[in-house]
């Protein structure tokens, strides 16, 4: 069977063009994938759990998923700090169970942001976020910059269908209608594709993007002849060339978010975006990593109010990072127990949080084994979205789209498995 | 005058959330009454003579006349203080996040550390950090348009990232060093920083900021506008921050 | 001897080919390793593959040296992942986001073996 | 079967022309019924009983919505009420969570709502986050203001194939009926510009506003769809547009529609009666544009009344929200959506002190006092661009009042007086007209045949306030009046009885009502079209786009009866 327009679920890209065949509920071929797709997509049997785990002592063995969800569920109900970390990579409908969670044990949610776009998010909460869909940029842009981020290695597609060789409506030239430019410290492989490259001084963005902004705004008096690495002559061209596009566009990515002073990185950013669109059209776009990063962000944001670090625990949401994200709580030792769905944290948070993880009661959700998987209490396998099972992501861009289950499971998903924990919590009482 | 000692017996790692520690919610009660009231531990509430003894001496009905003293280990206590209007408190020890947030009028004395938070949103009275302080002390909450917007803020060791954030006015004086952005998107009132700063005045728009030490990684969008003498001590004058439209901040360093 | 580096991480196609098969040898190659410039390869006395150790406030890291051009001779990359994130501890004034990239941190040649991901997770659970 | 039996209220239904009746009300399994056997009974003696209210205009789901809330933690974090055992948290003032959004309305006593703008490339997010509002039966209306499929087939002038798009777009959004916003200008804002006038083509697609509004209101017609044109003027927000409000009416004048309600709506009309050429000589042109709308009976509106305090402003014309950060310095998110619409949030404080806001306050107010016939207004504050919905009780005050508009007026900047003719209106809105602009003429409008009454047939939507319309005068006791309306004493939906005494004490998912308009061969029109497009320029597939069924609670589909260029006919079901 040729099953067509799939979607891959591994980065925020979120391409909706692959054709994958399956025989004998097998994945037999894909086409249209990058590299890191084709390796989730075809990779799908390898290194799975067959069964629920629990810990004993240094051994795993195996248990029911009866017994997992009334383990998991026994773990959360009795905890007093609970973190539910993950929801990156699934469905916004286990998303939304997984918030359900939250309110019910009150615990702390939190998503991948939290070690990524976080500072975006609080960006936004400053200044605001000027963007667009990605279709704008395929059809309008003529002039796209990649600012601390490299999609030829975490978004392979991202040029080809979006930003760069791309054809559009007002671009039918594709590449040869664009001016690209990379600003990074170190020349990565998306150099390549870039007509220009602006290598700047690590950590230097901050005074680089509000220097930016002074220059657009007539200020260049005070600058400096040199900033963090670059010519001022160098960011006079580039503000000429930015203000004189009929629609620039700002890719940007870890780059920006995790140096210096990280979130005002982005809000300069965006003041930036703003300012130059007293001139002309111009927008920017976070470039998110896991390929339902950015539904985690909307449907916690419509359930709650907040997008990300969201503490439950006396009943109302509380929100705010640096005090409710999980590696404050985590480092701080404030956790009691944690869920993780769908995530490795112990492989991407840091030393003193991966520390508290191993000391508390962890259930990790996941298909594979990961470094989590390796201090966990209790392990429950899944099914994996976007191959065993659908639902809904949404693109870097807010659009959702429903990504389809193209083979069937013995696996249960991560939404059974959450509304199974949520009623036998449920059964328990909900916390008052 | 009424003297109220609450001597913590908490030595847990979940953080307490204790905003009724205040001479207003105190003033006029008796120890058992104090004792019966609630806080929040994680998803639990709590008594709070389960995290503090409690000791009362003298009777107030007025919270002016009413001083709270808090002895014992309080690093994992937040939100005392919060909201309060006049009266005193004395934290002995280090103290958690929130400390003074909010508060009105009053007097808070810290004789440890202070966390993140110190004084948010302060709008009168005074707090006092005789230790060290982390990020965002008299700074806002998030996405707010305003930090403090009066009092004073005095920290004697150092401070941490983002002092002062969205001060609209009052004063906050510093006689350690200050780490990242002090005086961020400040709106009004004076930063006094005895020791060195990083990066001060990003993005202010009005306000004072004074560095008396050494500024490093200096923001590329002010512009000097003349010297000054300041208590004896020669200062540069420095407008900005540029890339702020009409921005009116003014940042002294030396140099 | 010790040099003083800023440590940059984050993603890579190789690192996130292999990021569901982390047990693999594939993943240890991928991730277990530290771009370098050839220059401060043999400035601190490291062969292409050979140990290095990476040090900082919080821990050490034994990953391997990859020689690359276009990084600066001031900074090493690592990779997002287990290795990467082993050294790397939560500092101030972040709201809520750790430092995982521009860190300070010292690199030294070593004949250590990098420890597999197994056994870096077991380091935790001490 | 569950039965109840609402005893001895003080009914207002203006649909069935009952007026301040003692009546009793039967509900049988969630319909209005003539008799009941063994009903629980709720003897509300004296108590003002109407049917549900109609939420006609309101921004609540998608993505716009959203990105409002995760800008503004700051107004996340007002409103905040914990959870129950069954409820679950609220956030928000201005931008309220999901919960909170269903919650409050039902406090209020309304049971239905309409999301005011829904892209369809979005479509999924808008009706993600409507499945999740409980308690409400739900209705959003699809953009098509500045659509390229729109304005291609105008400018090629195939009326045959803009409506088959029409339809085509309507069922795979699951939209109820065609919203426009800025026509033709909002296709120029993705160039960092816009239009002047109704008559100005735009850059990319040379068509104009009023070719966008006059043949979208044909397509209307012949799609026999249930709404009016749902329409957001040009140069909304800025001064000098009233003209362009009335303009934009007039092309409705003389129009000749089968349905029974006007074929052109204007919605948030506060917004477009600006008077004056710059903020600085704004003025209040309410009785001009009333006076259109008085002579127009083609034409309805809503209030978009502004109140003050904070707020966040948010619409599909982005070119809006920018000029409006431009002035206030405020945070600001811009979302273009690629082929479509746009959008734009930025927030907003506005103050009694500040002449424009006070002028503004007076407009809305205006509005309302001068249409004669309540029918073509509905109360709203464009939620949440005037006012959050929860200051109607305050608004239902103000238009039952004289002397408490006096007391505001006495309160806010004196220019009032000069630029507004507020203070020379004496006109007192009655409970029969509270009840029209609050349901009737909404379900009128939008045609739902079982909302907004409850006479025999219609939905057991029905509201009991806690307040004696016989005894009040809320001429006088306007206090009473607000407080009355912002908390039911029982709000019943589907008869349910989901709030008692305020507090929400059921919880339930609520319908969601979509309009059918194929008819045959309609895809087969466009499909060339469609792949085409699709394939060039749009990011996703095809095959992908749209809603499907699985994202609806409780669908209800309204089918429709079209009539293509006298050609085909499909039977109504």
């Amino acid at each position: 069977m040729i099953i067509e327009d799939v979607i891959c679920p591994f980065c925020g890209s979120l391409c909706d063009d692959l054709t994958v065949e399956v025989k004998d509920n097998e994945i037999a071929g894909i086409e249209n994938a990058c590299k890191l797709g084709y390796s989730k997509m075809m990779g799908y049997e390898h290194d799975r759990y067959e069964r629920p785990l629990k810990r004993v002592g240094d051994e795993f063995k195996e248990i029911s998923y009866e017994e997992s969800i009334e383990e998991a569920a026994k773990i959360l109900y009795n905890a007093k700090s609970p973190l539910l970390y993950g929801w990156a990579s699934t469905s916004c409908e286990a998303i939304e169970r997984g918030i359900e969670l939250a309110v019910k044990i009150g615990g702390v949610i939190d998503q991948t942001a939290t070690v990524c776009h976080g500072p975006t998010v609080l960006g936004t909460q400053e200044v605001g976020k000027p963007s667009c869909t990605l279709g704008e940029v395929k059809n309008r842009a003529d002039l796209v910059i990649y600012w601390g981020c490299n999609p030829f290695h975490a978004h392979p597609r991202h040029a080809e269908r979006y930003s760069t060789f791309t054809k559009g409506y007002f671009t039918k030239k594709g590449r040869t209608d664009r001016k690209i430019v990379l600003v990074d410290i170190r020349k990565t492989d998306t150099e390549g594709i870039c007509d220009r490259f602006i290598q700047i001084e690590p950590g230097s963005d901050y005074k680089i993007l509000t220097s930016l902004i002074a220059i657009v705004m007539g200020k260049e008096e005070s600058i400096p002849e040199e900033i963090g690495g670059v010519k001022k002559e160098e960011l006079l061209g580039l503000a000429e060339e930015m203000k004189h596009a009929n629609f620039g566009m700002v890719f940007f990515g870890m780059g920006v978010t995790m140096t210096g002073p990280k979130y005002k990185n982005i809000a300069a950013l965006e003041r930036l975006v703003r300012e130059l669109n007293r001139h002309t059209k111009f927008s920017l776009m976070p470039m998110r990593g896991h390929y339902n990063v950015a539904g985690a962000g909307a449907v916690f944001t419509w359930r709650t109010g907040f997008p990300y670090a969201v503490d439950f625990r006396r009943g109302y949401p509380y929100y705010n990072p640096g005090e409710t994200t999980s590696n404050d709580l985590l480092t701080r030792e404030e956790v009691d127990a944690m869920l993780v769905v769908a995530s490795d944290p112990g492989a991407h948070f840091v030393n003193s949080s991966v520390r508290r993880m191993a000391k508390i009661p962890l259930i990790v959700m996941d298909p594979h084994p990961s470094a989590t998987s390796e201090l966990a209490d209790l392990i429950i396998p899944t099914a994996i979205s976007g191959v065993e099972m659908d639902g809904t992501a949404y693109r870097m861009d807010d659009v959702p789209i429903r990504f389809k289950k193209l083979i069937d499971s013995k696996f249960k998903s991560d939404f059974e498995i959450i509304g199974d924990i949520i009623e036998k919590i449920e059964k328990r009482g909900v916390k008052d | 005058m009424q003297n109220i000692t609450l001597k913590s017996k908490y030595d847990g790692r979940i953080s307490v959330e204790a905003e009724i520690i205040t001479p207003d919610n105190f003033s006029g009660k008796d120890a058992k009454e104090i004792g019966e009231m609630d806080l929040f531990m994680g998803n639990k509430t709590v008594k709070l003579k389960d995290i503090f003894e409690v000791s009362v001496e003298g009777s107030s009905e007025n919270p002016e006349d009413t001083e709270i003293i808090i002895k014992g280990n309080t690093d994992r206590i937040k939100r005392i203080g919060e909201g309060m209007t006049s009266g005193k408190i004395v934290i002995e020890g280090d103290v958690d996040m929130h400390c003074g947030a909010m508060m009105r009028g009053g007097k808070i004395i810290v004789k440890g550390d202070a966390d993140s938070w110190a004084g948010r949103e302060m709008s009168g009275g005074e707090l006092l950090i005789e230790g060290d302080a982390k990020n965002y002390i008299g700074g806002a909450y998030r996405g707010e348009t305003y930090g403090m917007t009066g009092g004073k803020i005095t920290v004697k060791g150092n401070v941490g990232a983002y002092l002062g954030e969205k001060m609209k006015d009052g004063e906050i004086v510093v006689e350690g060093d200050a780490d990242m952005i002090s005086g961020m998107e400040m709106l009004g009132g004076k930063i006094i920083i005895k020791g060195d700063a990083i990066m001060p005045g990003g993005e202010m728009k009005g306000g004072t900021v004074i560095v008396m030490g050494e500024v490093t990684d200096r923001m590329p969008t002010f512009k000097m506008d003349g010297m000054e003498i300041i208590e004896g001590i020669e200062f540069n004058r420095y407008t900005g921050d540029l890339s702020v439209r009409r921005a009116k901040g003014v940042l002294y360093m030396k140099g | 001897m010790k040099r003083e580096v800023k440590l940059i991480t984050g993603r890579t196609l190789d690192q996130g080919i292999f990021i569901e098969h982390k047990h693999s040898d594939e993943y240890l190659n991928a991730a277990a390793i530290c771009r370098i410039n050839p220059k401060l390869m043999k400035e601190i006395g490291v062969d292409e593959g050979g140990g290095v150790k990476v040090i900082t406030d919080v821990a050490d890291v034994v990953v391997r040296a990859v020689g690359d051009d276009n990084i600066g001779e001031e900074m090493i990359f690592v990779p997002m992942g287990p290795w990467a994130n082993f050294v790397l501890g939560i500092d101030v004034g972040m709201a809520g986001m750790p430092s995982f990239k521009g860190v300070n941190a010292k690199i030294e040649s070593t004949d250590e073996k990098t420890p597999k991901m197994e056994e870096l997770m077991k380091r935790y659970m001490i | 079967m569950s039965e109840l039996l609402i005893k001895n209220g003080i009914v207002y239904d203006p649909l069935n022309d009952i007026c301040g009746e003692k009546k009793d009300i039967f509900v049988r399994d969630g319909k209005i019924v003539e008799e009941v056997k063994k009903p629980e009974i709720l003897d509300v003696n004296g108590l003002l009983v109407l049917p549900g209210g109609v939420e006609g205009h309101a921004h609540l789901s998608g993505s716009k919505v959203n990105a409002g809330r995760l800008m503004r933690p700051e107004d996340g974090r007002r409103g905040l009420r914990r959870k129950t055992a069954i409820t679950m948290p609220e956030s928000g003032y201005s931008v309220i969570n999901v919960y909170g959004e269903g919650y409050r309305y039902a406090r209020m006593g309304y049971t239905t709502m309409v999301e005011a703008a829904m892209p369809i490339l979005t479509a999924i997010h808008t009706h993600e986050e409507l499945r999740d509002i409980p308690i409400l039966d739900k209705l959003s209306m699809t953009l098509f203001g500045f659509n390229w499929f729109v304005m291609d087939y105008i400018r090629k002038g195939e009326m045959d194939k803009l409506a088959a798009y029409v339809a085509w777009a309507l069922k795979i959004s699951k939209g109820y009926g065609i919203k426009i916003v800025n026509p033709s200008g909002g296709e120029n804002w993705k160039w960092g510009k816009n239009v002047s006038s109704i008559d100005e083509p735009n850059i990319s697609f040379g068509v104009s506003a009023r070719e966008i509004l006059s043949s979208l209101m044909e397509v209307n017609e012949i799609l026999d769809l249930p709404h009016p044109i749902h329409v957001h003027c040009n140069r909304l927000g800025q001064p000098g547009n009233y003209d362009i409000a009335i303009d934009t009416m007039k092309i409705s004048s003389g129009f000749e529609t089968k349905r029974e309600r006007e074929p052109l709506h204007v919605t948030h009309i506060m917004f477009s009666s600006y008077g004056g050429e710059k903020w600085k000589d704004f003025e209040s042109k309410t009785d001009e544009v009333t006076k259109e709308v008085n002579s127009n009976k083609n034409a309805s509106i809503d209030l978009g009344q502004l109140m003050f305090g904070d707020t966040t402003t948010m619409t599909a014309d982005g070119a809006l929200e920018f000029a409006l950060c431009k002035l206030t310095g405020s945070k600001w998110s811009n979302s273009d959506t690629e082929m479509e619409t746009g959008g734009g949030i930025t927030p907003q404080i506005y103050s009694p002190s500040m002449p424009i806001n006070a002028i503004q306050w007076a407009i809305g107010l205006e509005s309302a006092l001068l249409v004669k016939n309540p029918y073509q207004v509905w109360l709203t504050t464009d939620h949440p661009n005037g006012a959050p919905f929860t200051t109607y009780p305050e608004v239902i005050s103000l238009l039952m009042s004289k002397d408490r508009r006096k007391k505001e007026i006495e309160r806010v900047n004196k220019v009032v007086q000069k630029r507004a003719i507020l203070s020379s209106l004496d006109r007192e809105y009655g409970w029969n007209e509270i009840a029209t602009i609050t349901r009737a003429s909404q379900a009128k409008a939008y045609q739902l045949n079982d909302k907004g009454h409850i006479g025999v047939g219609a939905d057991a939507d029905i509201a009991v306030f806690n307040i004696n319309p016989e005894e009040v005068d809320p001429s006088k006791d306007y206090e009473e009046v607000e407080r009355a309306f912002s908390a039911t004493k029982y709000t019943i939906k589907g008869g349910e009885i989901v709030v008692r005494d305020g507090e929400i004490v059921k919880v339930f998912p609520g319908k969601t009502l979509w309009t059918n308009a194929e008819f045959d061969g309609y895809y087969e029109l466009i499909e060339d079209d469609l792949k085409d497009w699709f394939s060039k320029y749009y990011t996703v597939s095809l095959s992908n786009y749209g809603v499907s069924d699985v994202y609806l609670t409780n669908p209800e589909v309204i089918k429709t009866n079209p009539k293509i260029g006298g050609r085909i006919e499909v039977p109504a079901e």
